[in-house]
């Protein structure tokens, strides 16, 4: 089925929304003011609707099939969240509404910090970050703060060549410059070198932890403390966390800061892209710092304060994306204590792929990895087969590629995340693909440069996109 | 656990063939001294059942029409959804889909979000649009910093008839990194005073928000004329987009960017979030831009298709000399506004606009008829400031009690306004409830 | 994307349903009817998810493309007509709450039976029959009571050739013998036949108008008048209603019953072959005989009544299918009036594809259709192209294929329906495909016998499965 | 109108490729006389908004769950519904598609009811199921029909402890017809007497329902046993197939037919309907069985595949032959049952079941040692008779006004027990609501 764009649709005076009654007159508008309205196109319902069916059917989601993206936490979303997240209450509510009126949310949102300052071992939690970079922001902006209050003015910040890719971007957006620091030969941190670079003029350091190998910090108390010692703060990058809960304490690991990515390690979809939420979590002295308006709590009633003289601000014009709050609130409460087994499973997940694929794929650092597993295209290299010609053809057995080429500090990366919901026959079968595609790799390598074959278009070119950029419909018509 | 597939038969399997004796063995990396001491201390479980009971009781607290007559604006609007857009949302195609990096089996996505971007810039009167940012709050401080880096200047002006919320926003993202952020003050007509502007030449940009916090259309036309032909960028702010299916779009007026909060466009209101940062500006700004970027291309075999583009602009190409830090965006509630956007059409935009502001001046000429006095006499879309007598806080709380919540007291936000009330009248509003709404406050 | 069956998956142990809280003591069950429980497979919710999402995707629904089945009426199925029946008050609610605690229901029931008599011109309706079918039913089993209670014991009925299939079916359920009767040489009944058919011993007659040629039987009423005057019943099928809606009155017309589809004309979802509703609505003298429980009003307050001694009894063990009735009244009174200009395009849509056709597909009657029009393979019979081959072809166009070897008066029936929704782009779209096909039968005819190319399986053998019926997995395995 | 695409240039471009002046020109075969001499009168249309507030305001005048505590049972069951279940059925390829006839483009639907097929077979012990019928009553007179045709018999015994309102369907399908319909008695035990049963060598079928509608299992063993060789037919009916999950199947006790209601599974009780007709028997009653099948094929490179199949048996093939005139059934209820049973699994399913057990089972504890009479002692699944005291009515109606409905009043259906209410617990009732009924009605 095709379907064209909605701007090549619709005849002027169709409708698809029903307009309310009209049941007060027509008032002139100022002259000089007024527009013409935009020209976009006029549809029936039905046609809108039968649009976005057919748009809907040519993406892959997970309802349709096992999407391994590594560091990008791809569990499934429990439809009970969806259909929380949409009660009428919550859906329906004015941020500006008297507290008197909204102690629901607000009492949902002060119970979903204390819910995760337990899980990550931390003492605070602000929930306002819309996104785990934006998580990473007000982080940073808690160590500008922080170093301000102590009249410290620090402008470097430590960034492993294991972070996350947003990491330096949100330093620079603080002043920050980033110095990159290299993991060592196990793929990890070495206290050595982080020693060596720490210094008055450094702010802090950004950790990945577990890191996107895959692999748990393991000397991550020991860097702790010599940041600590030279006057630094720690913040980890906990888009992670999926793989360490129940395992560990963040707070007692020695992490200041700390985010979580909501819509990964807490089960509310990603939506192609966003929203998600970035809550930010730190330990006792940096709560000053957090962004406002913080949730209390009083004799049973819930309000929101501004009265934080030392906090960062505001990050969001409200208290950040309460809709999908409430879906990480209904999977924490479906799961409670079984979250730690969430961590065990997507850990063994890992693991058994990183076991049954590593005579396939090669394996940089073959240790035992946390939640995901990270390999290279070097084996398929030899026939000018490249992770990305891997990657498409997966597609071609009904599964979302791994991520590729990421890490950087691995040569034509493949990253895969399994997570806990996937099944044994489910990673058994996408095992057992990739088997083939290496196999096909090795007899039938231009069938690999050819894939995708069955999806709605065959591979795509990136690079003239760039050089000569469409962005709307008006440009490339 | 319904979501957990692992029976313990396959915990068994799997254990054996990657050599571990049990699932806290997998952990051995972990040293010692990490290992968490304690076990979580979360509540138990609880059934999907029960999490109906918890949620439902907590949603029903909540203040929502049709059981309350809320006359709130200030940067969230109600307005109807069609149940079209709830259902097509729905999908989980597109809900439980990652960002299409990989765009073969992404086009859903990729398609929608080139539409979105189309629909925004022709509503805005600019040539490009991105794929979305998190909120109008941070669409407004992305912008400023995007006319920071394309004029290399460090100072902004900004109106103090912007959101105040906004404005704090800007604030946090701005003073860090040691930029000067001037605040315009208003006139008597409840529009920005340009009167003390100065001159532009340390000026990055210009910010102003059309329709203002009073509800007041700015005259765009005014600042455009200023910024002609200076290397200061004009950025108009809004919260309502509704507002640019009567009023003449930023685009048209000379604005450099325009970006604002979509939530109007049928995403639910939702205490304030997941909102929709829209984000537009003129093409020679292209690469300053901030955001996801979705662009047309074509297939091996010359069919059309989208991708994500440009991304030597982002944080994962260029790090810490991207144009943001912006990964995760709204890219669902960017579908979702072009679901509502595209119901609408062009033909029923204006006429729900129309019908907005109809309302609205219905309302306010009940009001000046009762007696009540609205301050400010520039033209208005759907919100408008209210001056009640002194005292009427209690008023106010009374209404409360009777399940109306009579707008947005303004003190908080501009002590020189101690009475002064926003009351915004969407199409959700009947006659009959402006009317009670009047009778109401003429008798609370 | 494949996917198992249900059966071939899912491991002992698992559950995808959340289990209440065990909050009673375990009670011990008596011995020898203690059984084990069928052995249905365990499966997460998440691979529950994915197995259904995957199914799906194998279906075309309406929402997918055009679906031009004649005689079946698919017009787009409103969103917010869902959205009503899911309230919870609606959804939640038991048949047999006390009447004081179930107004809004039998309210709307109240109504939406005025709604449709005022749309049929007759004078009462039962919403209780569960199906087009069921409301043949029904209306057999009137005529049955209403001869029985003026002791007249007939045996046969006319049933035209033209008719629905199901109505000999509902006939002879009833102890009714069918007579057919051919429609003349412009595909309408003649008066005479019928004159020369009806005597002492038929019950009545029944019709479908407009018949299942598309053509509104012109001789209706004089008809009606001979049946009329030998003592029988005039039945109407009246699952073409949606050709007729604010044009012809069917009382005045002189049917006596008549069974309306809601989930053809008034939009309510056909879920894949039902859930349905068939009301049926009468003229005076036979509304006692109405199905009981009938919807009685008194000071605005509603109740449900057995007390109509000659009713034919019940259809459905209680009032019919209630859901489907919410959404069908959801319709009327989101069309109000406008349901005449629904009825007036769907034949304007009829009418231009006929006129559009004509040259490609051979039209046997060449007269002014209603809703839907019918054609034949003939001129493509030469190539030994059948009507089957086209309508396969057709899928490959993304394109639901018409109704096909019915009505069984046209040798290779092609029947098409578009109805009102469907806008000129779309049915335009359709024209060209179909031409399209028609040229690939002159100049590719094999591409057409191995069509369908693009859908989940290729063309099945339908044969093989009659003769070696495989019924479940365990037959099939 | 927002459903109808038509734009006035539309409608003039296709009238004039179509010959015809205006829209009504279009019907110029009707002749004068058979014109409709009065429009439509009918209430103006409603906006959606305006539908959404008086749907809104009628269901809200409904009793339901959770304002309400509602024992009542008796061939609706209010269970609970997992949210995914609610998803997967809105997706509008399953909702909105036909009846399966082309199987290419179909799959969904028919991979889905093939394994609903399965599902209910299992479920019931027997060796085939249909694609549905329209609900348990339907189901049982299509049974009887079925029965009659097998065994060129015109009579029946049913059971007068099958649902009142079943019997009432199964006279209107079989009486005009001329069958004769002989009612069994019940013992004290609150299971059918099968002593007054006569020799059946007239009998087509034999039906009785477990549970029962006194919520007693009846003895299917005994009715096989008495069935066996001989040519009248067994026919188990059922009102609440979840007892399966517990209880011994109807087919491994001797029945040919099994069929019932299965609305239970995963179908909300929408005021009775729609319901979930299911229908299984032995292989060899195949041919004579009614209802749509679906069976597995290949296609021509011999994919698997499903198809409907042994439409012979069919109206639209068969005429008045056919074995039934079912046409459109419930097939979006059988998916939804599909995916119900599915979601419980095996596991689940059993689980269930013990647990409504296990609180009726305290129920009935309850209310005996609070001395109410529960009259029949045989055993029960999640529904069971109790005698209140003489006068009760009032007390009943105090307890409507206190949103508790104790029960179903039986004195309706079966005269000879004034006092006997119908009393259903399901898994949705809490020890605590089990608890306030018991002390509600001890001290109503």
């Amino acid at each position: 089925l095709n379907e064209p764009l909605l701007l090549e649709k619709g005849k002027k005076g169709r409708c698809g929304f029903s307009l309310p009654r009209r049941d007060v007159e027509s008032c002139p508008v100022e002259e000089e003011l007024l527009g013409e309205g935009p020209n976009f196109p006029d549809l029936s319902e039905g046609e809108i609707v039968r649009h976005y069916t057919r748009l809907s059917t040519w993406n892959f989601g997970l309802d349709s099939g096992m999407y391994p993206l590594g560091s990008c936490t791809m569990k499934y979303n429990p439809k009970t969240n969806e259909r929380q997240a949409s009660l009428p209450g919550f859906a329906g509510a004015h941020p500006l509404l008297p507290e008197q009126l909204s102690q629901g949310t607000l009492k949902m949102m002060f119970h979903l910090e204390r819910l995760l300052a337990e899980v990550t071992g931390m003492d605070a939690v602000s929930l306002q970050p819309a996104a785990g970079a934006h998580g990473e922001l007000a982080g940073m902006l808690i160590f500008h703060a922080w170093h301000k209050s102590r009249n410290s003015h620090r402008t470097k910040i430590l960034i492993p060549d294991t972070a996350h890719g947003t990491n330096p971007a949100s330093a620079a957006l603080c002043g920050f410059h980033p110095v990159n620091v290299k993991s060592n030969e196990d793929g990890i941190l070495s206290a050595k070198v982080i020693a060596r670079e720490m210094d008055e003029e450094t702010a802090g350091i950004m950790i990945t932890n577990p890191n996107t190998l895959g692999l748990f910090e393991e000397n991550i108390r020991e860097i702790a403390d010599i940041v600590h010692a030279r006057g630094g703060l720690v913040y980890a990058d906990g888009a992670n966390m999926n793989a360490l809960m129940g395992m560990v304490s963040m707070g007692e690991l020695g992490v200041d800061v700390l985010h979580l990515n909501l819509h990964k390690t807490f089960s509310t979809p990603h939506g192609g892209g966003g929203p998600g939420a970035g809550s930010i979590c730190v330990g006792k002295r940096l709560e000053p710092f957090l962004p406002v308006p913080r949730v209390l709590e009083a004799d049973g009633t819930y309000s929101l304060s501004y009265d934080f003289p030392e906090s960062i601000g505001k990050l969001h014009a409200f208290y950040g994306n309460v809709g999908v709050m409430i879906k990480a609130y209904s999977y924490l409460r479906s799961l409670g204590p079984d979250l730690k087994k969430v961590s065990q499973l997507a850990v063994l997940n890992a693991n058994y792929i990183k076991e049954k694929l590593k005579n396939t794929l090669y394996l940089p650092y073959d240790r035992p990895c946390m939640h995901e597993c990270v390999f290279s295209d070097k084996l398929q290299a030899q026939k000018k087969i490249t992770t990305l010609d891997m990657a498409k053809r997966l597609m071609d057995y009904g599964f979302h590629p791994p991520t590729i080429y990421f890490p950087l500090v691995v040569s034509g990366a493949i990253m895969i995340e399994p997570t806990e919901t996937e099944s044994k026959e489910e990673i058994d079968l996408f095992i057992e693909a990739f088997k083939e595609v290496a196999r096909e790799a090795e007899e039938d390598p231009e069938r690999l440069r050819n894939a995708p074959s069955f999806s709605k278009v065959r591979r795509l070119d990136e690079t003239a996109a760039a050089r000569h950029p469409l962005l709307t419909s008006f440009d490339a018509s | 656990m319904r979501y957990l597939p692992h029976t313990d038969e396959d915990i068994a399997e799997m254990l054996k063939a990657v050599g571990k004796e049990s699932l806290d063995a997998l952990f051995s990396t972990i040293p010692e001294a990490c290992r968490r001491r304690t076990d979580l201390e979360l509540p138990e479980a609880l059934t999907e059942w029960e999490l109906n009971d918890i949620m439902g009781s907590l949603a029903g607290s909540m203040a929502v029409s049709p059981e309350y007559r809320i006359f709130l604006g200030a940067g969230s609007y109600e307005h109807f959804i069609p149940a079209s857009v709830t259902y097509l949302l729905e999908r989980s195609e597109f809900s439980t889909a990652y960002t299409p990096y990989q765009p073969e089996i992404s086009q859903g996505t990729l398609q929608a979000v080139f539409e979105y971007q189309t629909l925004v810039a022709a509503l805005l009167g600019m040539d490009i649009a991105n794929a979305s940012l998190y909120d109008g709050a941070s669409a407004l401080a992305e912008a400023l910093l995007m006319a920071a880096r394309v004029s290399r200047r460090q100072k902004v002006a900004l109106s103090s008839l912007i959101h105040p919320l906004y404005r704090r926003v800007v604030r946090t993202y701005l003073e860090p990194a040691g930029f000067e952020i001037l605040e315009l003050p208003y006139a008597a007509d409840g529009r920005t005073d340009l009167n003390h502007l100065g001159n532009l030449d340390d000026l990055a940009a210009i910010a102003v928000q059309s329709p203002n916090t009073f509800g007041c259309i700015e005259d765009l036309a005014a600042i455009g004329n200023l910024t002609r032909g200076t290397k200061t960028l004009f950025i108009a702010s809004f919260t309502e987009p509704l507002a640019y299916g009567l009023y003449k779009s930023p685009g048209s007026q000379g604005a450099d960017i325009a970006c604002g909060e979509g939530q109007s466009f049928g995403i639910p209101q939702s205490y304030g979030g997941p909102g929709l940062g829209m984000f537009a500006c003129l093409k020679p700004y292209l690469r300053s831009m901030p955001g996801r970027l979705v662009g047309q291309t074509t297939d091996r075999e010359g069919k059309r298709g989208f991708v994500l583009t440009l991304a030597t602009r982002e944080q994962h190409i260029r790090r810490e000399k991207a144009t943001s830090n912006i990964c995760t965006n709204s890219s669902l509630c960017a579908v979702t506004s072009a679901m509502y956007m595209a119901s609408l059409g062009g033909t029923g935009l204006r006429e729900l606009a129309k019908l907005n502001y109809d309302k609205t001046e219905y309302l306010k000429k009940e009001l000046n008829r009762a007696g009540f006095k609205t301050p400010f006499a520039g033209p208005t879309f759907n919100e408008f400031v209210v001056e009640f007598p002194v005292g009427f806080e209690c008023a106010y709380q009374r209404l409360l009690d009777q399940n109306i919540v009579a707008g947005l007291p303004l003190g908080r936000y501009y002590p020189e306004l101690p009475n002064g009330y926003l009351l915004c009248v969407t199409e959700t509003k009947t006659r009959e409830d402006l009317d009670t709404l009047v009778a109401r406050l003429s008798n609370p």
